[in-house]
């Protein structure tokens, strides 16, 4: 073969993760230059390594730009109310240990309307993964700031800034003693996954809080019009750090203060499943 | 026959139990049976009241509005209560802690529970004294049933609940 | 001071650079440019036919073809799930 | 795991309210149980935690009642009978995930042991105000069960048909007991657990690949549960057949009527109800719960008094029972509608009634002494 001929794109209908996407259901309804996709691509390439049977796998998603994850995917995916698939995701993890219960979400559902679950699950430590994807902002409902949008951050709800103080996820996860916590960006696809995949192997709460873009929403009251601006915001001001002091992490979007990025805690925690077993020891159940 | 019974008594004194127990006994022996327990919002000292109903007819109404017999386990419980019975009915008193009877009663029974219980070393079975009493003066409940229904009710203490019924029963006196 | 040493492969003589053949799904394409950032060797452009929506899906930028050496960065970034790379053999492809 | 189930045993008990529906639960086969501490209805959740352990199930205490109620779906679609307990403030927590039972059509139980309100109320004191809540609480257009016990007896009995019903129709059902039924203690009948009914959902039989989760020629479609390789999917978004999110008119139109219908259909099936002397009536009273057991005694001391009145008690207040209410109302003068509240019944019995109605109301936190409602009564002739 010489370097003649021409190789060229090949035009095609279906890609080879169709298996584990609701095609029919594509092209989804994010924006471009939205990474939620990408979360999705990460999601898929999580199950697909893992040790775990794809049918033993469940997504569960609340409301929002996020939540419509569960409707993408080619999984046992449940769509539930706002701030409540933590709950949801509990209720179906305690009677069945077989599932492998993952809550994909966004910040909004997941740590504003549904902190209370979201505080709880980990001081349980139930077995489930909680991959929440923070936009810093509300964008299905029309870009209202919310628990996670920077101090001075633009919305349509704080046009003067953001006058709060936004939460530092990983430290208030890793604070209520949960085995496992990462942060990643959507810029850094591979890590992420792999951070996925981790999270599917721990026992117990295991959280990722995926940075993502959104140019419609969050980036066009903040200078960030389009996705790419995003992505050079990854590329240029995060930092990896695994042993990051985490009273360090939480995020302003100010120039030169970092995203720092890792995967910060993995420990061994019993889980709510383990100190359940007790309990059905002394009740007489189990010997 | 129904029989409309308050015991009132303040938290701690087992009232809701004894009322418990008098109605439990009373399906055991085939009656019919409701009882209604009511207290004060605080955790203990507060107001407590049982209302039993037993009658050898299926009840329609559960509750009790001028109950025919009236125990009363404190004065506190006589002050709340006392007016509540029935013109005629009959009073069941702990004789040391009722100083003053606040119903027009036919008649009265009288047991100190509270010392008797003392007297065991547990004042806790208070109520089980005064069930000896209401089993001896009353003929509703077969003694022998609510004893055993007692003796189910507390498997860890059987003989010292069984001395505090067979204490109730000889001490009960009509005053 | 550290002594920096550049290391050749001892069996570089047997390695091969990968060789990526782009496949593209074009109705899924929302033109968010990521495939064409990303692309270590700028193998991609923005293309100049529209799908239904109006947006330009990516193209190989001409002579470029061989290029790509199945990073798949394009693919994983890409949201839509219509990039995506296969490794093949250099004499697989036409 | 070991040991025969310890259910409570069929013959004779003298217990509380809440317990009896507690060992109903564990009887119609509730696997896992949510909730939040709220009184009156305190005494089913600690009777769960030490009585599910016991059989091998799942006691979970929440952190508030949205979780209670989200998490009990949660295993409703992993398969399981589920069930939470509350009172009127925890309720009106719940209301959302009433919604989203009716929607994804997962089963589930609420018990609403109610107190007297508005707002915090007189939490041990007892009240029926939650009746229109429970049929209209949530919003949008659905249908569901409610029960309403007036014994130890029937709050035994409802609460296993109230999961039977749910598994049968793909419903969230309700139980509204309330603070006297639920802590009062009363005799129980258990009957030998051979003549007790228990339904369970139908689950899916046919080929994989043509499973639709809310197939179109079904009124109750089957189910299938998570983990079962069928990847459904189910949204509380407006969704087809597929389980997809659909804004199409039929899509919307096809499953808000099949959500409404399977209730309404089988609504003669669902009325529970008992008539006393209401043959020749001139007057009849309808209530429920414990209102029930003052008007009965009141019924009958008014026909010792040679007043011609009956009596409806309801057991199921929705669907609503109109066909006899409508055929009381043809035979009688007027119709008296008692209850612990300042007047809900009330609507739906003025809707159907063909003669006058009125309300015999008492304030929330008393139960009427029969004495108050046979003065109702007499005031009425």
């Amino acid at each position: 073969m010489s370097r003649s001929q021409i190789l060229r794109e090949n035009i095609v209908k279906e890609s080879p993760r169709d298996d584990l996407i609701r095609k029919d259901r594509f092209p989804h309804i994010w924006c471009p230059g939205c990474s939620l996709g990408t979360v999705l691509k990460c999601y898929v390439e999580a199950i697909a390594s893992s040790n775990i049977p794809i049918d033993k796998h469940v997504v569960v998603s609340g409301i929002g730009c996020t939540g419509r994850i569960a409707g993408y995917i080619k999984l046992d995916s449940y769509h539930v109310t706002h701030g409540r698939p933590i709950a949801f995701a509990e209720g179906m993890r305690i009677v069945r240990p077989d599932l492998e219960v993952t809550v994909i979400s966004g910040d909004g559902d997941l740590v504003t309307i549904g902190g209370n679950h979201f505080i709880h699950a980990i001081r349980r430590n139930v077995d489930i993964n909680v991959f929440l994807v923070n936009n810093f902002i509300y964008g299905m409902t029309g870009n209202q700031m919310g628990s996670t949008t920077p101090i001075g951050a633009r919305s349509s709800t704080s046009p003067y800034g953001c006058p709060e103080y936004p939460f530092n996820l990983p430290l208030l996860v890793a604070s209520l003693g949960a085995p496992f916590v990462a942060r990643w960006t959507t810029l850094h696809v591979r890590q992420l996954a792999d951070a996925m995949k981790r999270a599917l192997q721990v026992k117990g709460f295991a959280f990722i809080e995926i940075i993502t873009s959104c140019p419609v929403g969050f980036g066009s009251y903040n200078e960030l019009r389009e996705g790419l601006d995003f992505i050079k915001l990854f590329r240029d001001s995060c930092v990896v750090d695994h042993n990051a002091d985490l009273t360090k992490v939480g995020i302003t979007l100010r120039p030169g203060e970092p995203i720092v990025l890792g995967n910060f805690v993995d420990r061994e925690v019993p889980t709510y499943h383990d100190l359940e077993k007790e309990v059905f020891k002394k009740a007489g159940w189990l010997k | 026959m129904r029989w409309d019974i308050r015991w009132a008594g303040f938290g701690g004194q087992g009232v809701i139990r004894a009322g418990e127990i008098l109605g439990r006994a009373a399906v055991k022996q085939g009656l019919d049976s409701a009882m209604r327990p009511m207290y004060g919002p605080e955790k203990t000292g507060g107001w407590s009241r049982a209302d039993v109903v037993i009658s050898d007819e299926p009840i329609i109404f559960p509750l009790i509005v001028k109950p025919d017999i009236l125990i009363a386990m404190s004065q506190d419980g006589m002050n709340r209560d006392g007016a509540s019975l029935r013109k005629g009915g009959f009073l069941l008193i702990d004789g040391e802690l009722v100083k003053e009877i606040k119903s027009s009663p036919s008649k009265i029974y009288s047991v100190e529970a509270t010392s008797i219980a003392d007297s065991l070393g547990r004042r806790i079975v208070a109520n089980i004294v005064m069930l000896g009493a209401f089993a001896k003066a009353f003929n509703i409940v077969d003694p022998e049933i609510l004893l055993q229904t007692i003796v189910e009710s507390f498997p860890r203490a059987v003989e010292l609940n069984k001395t505090a019924f067979r204490l109730g029963m000889e001490k009960v006196e009509e005053v | 001071m550290t002594l920096k040493i550049v290391r050749e492969p001892i069996n570089k003589h047997i390695q091969k650079i990968p060789l990526g053949w782009i496949h593209i799904i074009p109705e899924r394409c929302k033109e968010c440019g990521f495939c064409i950032e990303l692309c270590p060797k700028d193998v991609l452009i923005v293309g100049n036919e529209r799908n239904i929506k109006g947006y330009r899906w990516p193209k190989i930028a001409d002579g470029k073809a061989y290029d790509c050496i199945a990073c798949k960065m394009c693919e994983w970034i890409c949201p839509e799930f219509a990039i995506f790379v296969k490794e093949v053999e250099r004499g697989e492809v036409v | 795991m070991s040991g025969e189930l310890k259910l409570l045993k069929p013959g004779t008990h003298f217990l509380m309210g809440n317990i009896a529906c507690a060992e109903a639960a564990l009887i119609a086969g509730c696997e896992f149980y949510a909730g939040y501490p709220i009184t009156p209805s305190n005494e089913i959740a600690e009777h769960m935690s030490r009585r599910m352990p016991e059989l091998g199930r799942h006691f979970i205490q929440m952190e508030d009642e949205i979780a209670s109620a989200v998490a009990i779906l949660g295993a409703s679609a992993a398969g399981v009978k589920s069930m939470t307990a509350t009172s009127g403030p925890g309720f009106s927590l719940m209301m959302e995930s009433i919604g989203l039972s009716a929607m994804l059509e997962l089963p589930c139980v609420i018990v609403d042991v109610q107190r007297a309100g508005p707002s915090t109320g007189i939490p041990t004191f007892v009240g029926q105000g939650d009746v229109m809540q429970s049929r209209w609480g949530s919003h949008g257009d659905y249908e569901l069960v409610v029960y309403a016990p007036s014994s130890v007896q029937e709050f035994f009995d409802l609460t296993i048909e109230a999961f039977n019903t749910s598994e049968w129709l793909r419903i969230p059902t309700i139980v509204l007991s309330d603070e006297v039924v639920g802590h009062m203690y009363g005799r129980l009948e258990v009957p030998p657990y051979d003549k007790i009914t228990i339904i369970n959902r139908k689950k899916y039989e046919g080929r994989k690949e043509d499973y639709l989760p809310y197939n179109y020629e079904t009124l109750i479609p089957p189910f299938v549960a998570a983990g079962e390789g069928y990847r459904i999917h189910m949204t509380g978004l407006t969704h087809d057949e597929r389980g997809y999110p659909s804004l199409e008119i039929e899509d919307s139109h096809k499953l808000l009527e099949r959500l409404v219908m399977k209730v309404r259909k089988n609504a003669k099936n669902l009325w529970k109800y008992e008539s006393y002397f209401i043959d020749d009536a001139d007057i009849v009273v309808i209530t429920f719960g414990i209102t029930a057991r003052a008007s009965i005694e009141a019924v009958k001391r008014a026909r010792k008094e040679g007043l011609k009145i009956g009596l409806l008690k309801l057991l199921t207040l929705w669907p609503f029972p109109e066909d006899p209410v409508k055929i009381a109302s043809q035979y009688a003068r007027r119709i008296l509608v008692a209850e612990i509240n300042m007047g809900q019944l009330i609507h739906p019995v003025r809707e159907v009634a063909e003669c006058p109605v009125a309300s015999i109301n008492y304030p929330v936190g008393y139960v009427p002494p029969p004495e108050y409602i046979l003065d109702g009564i007499r005031a009425a002739v």
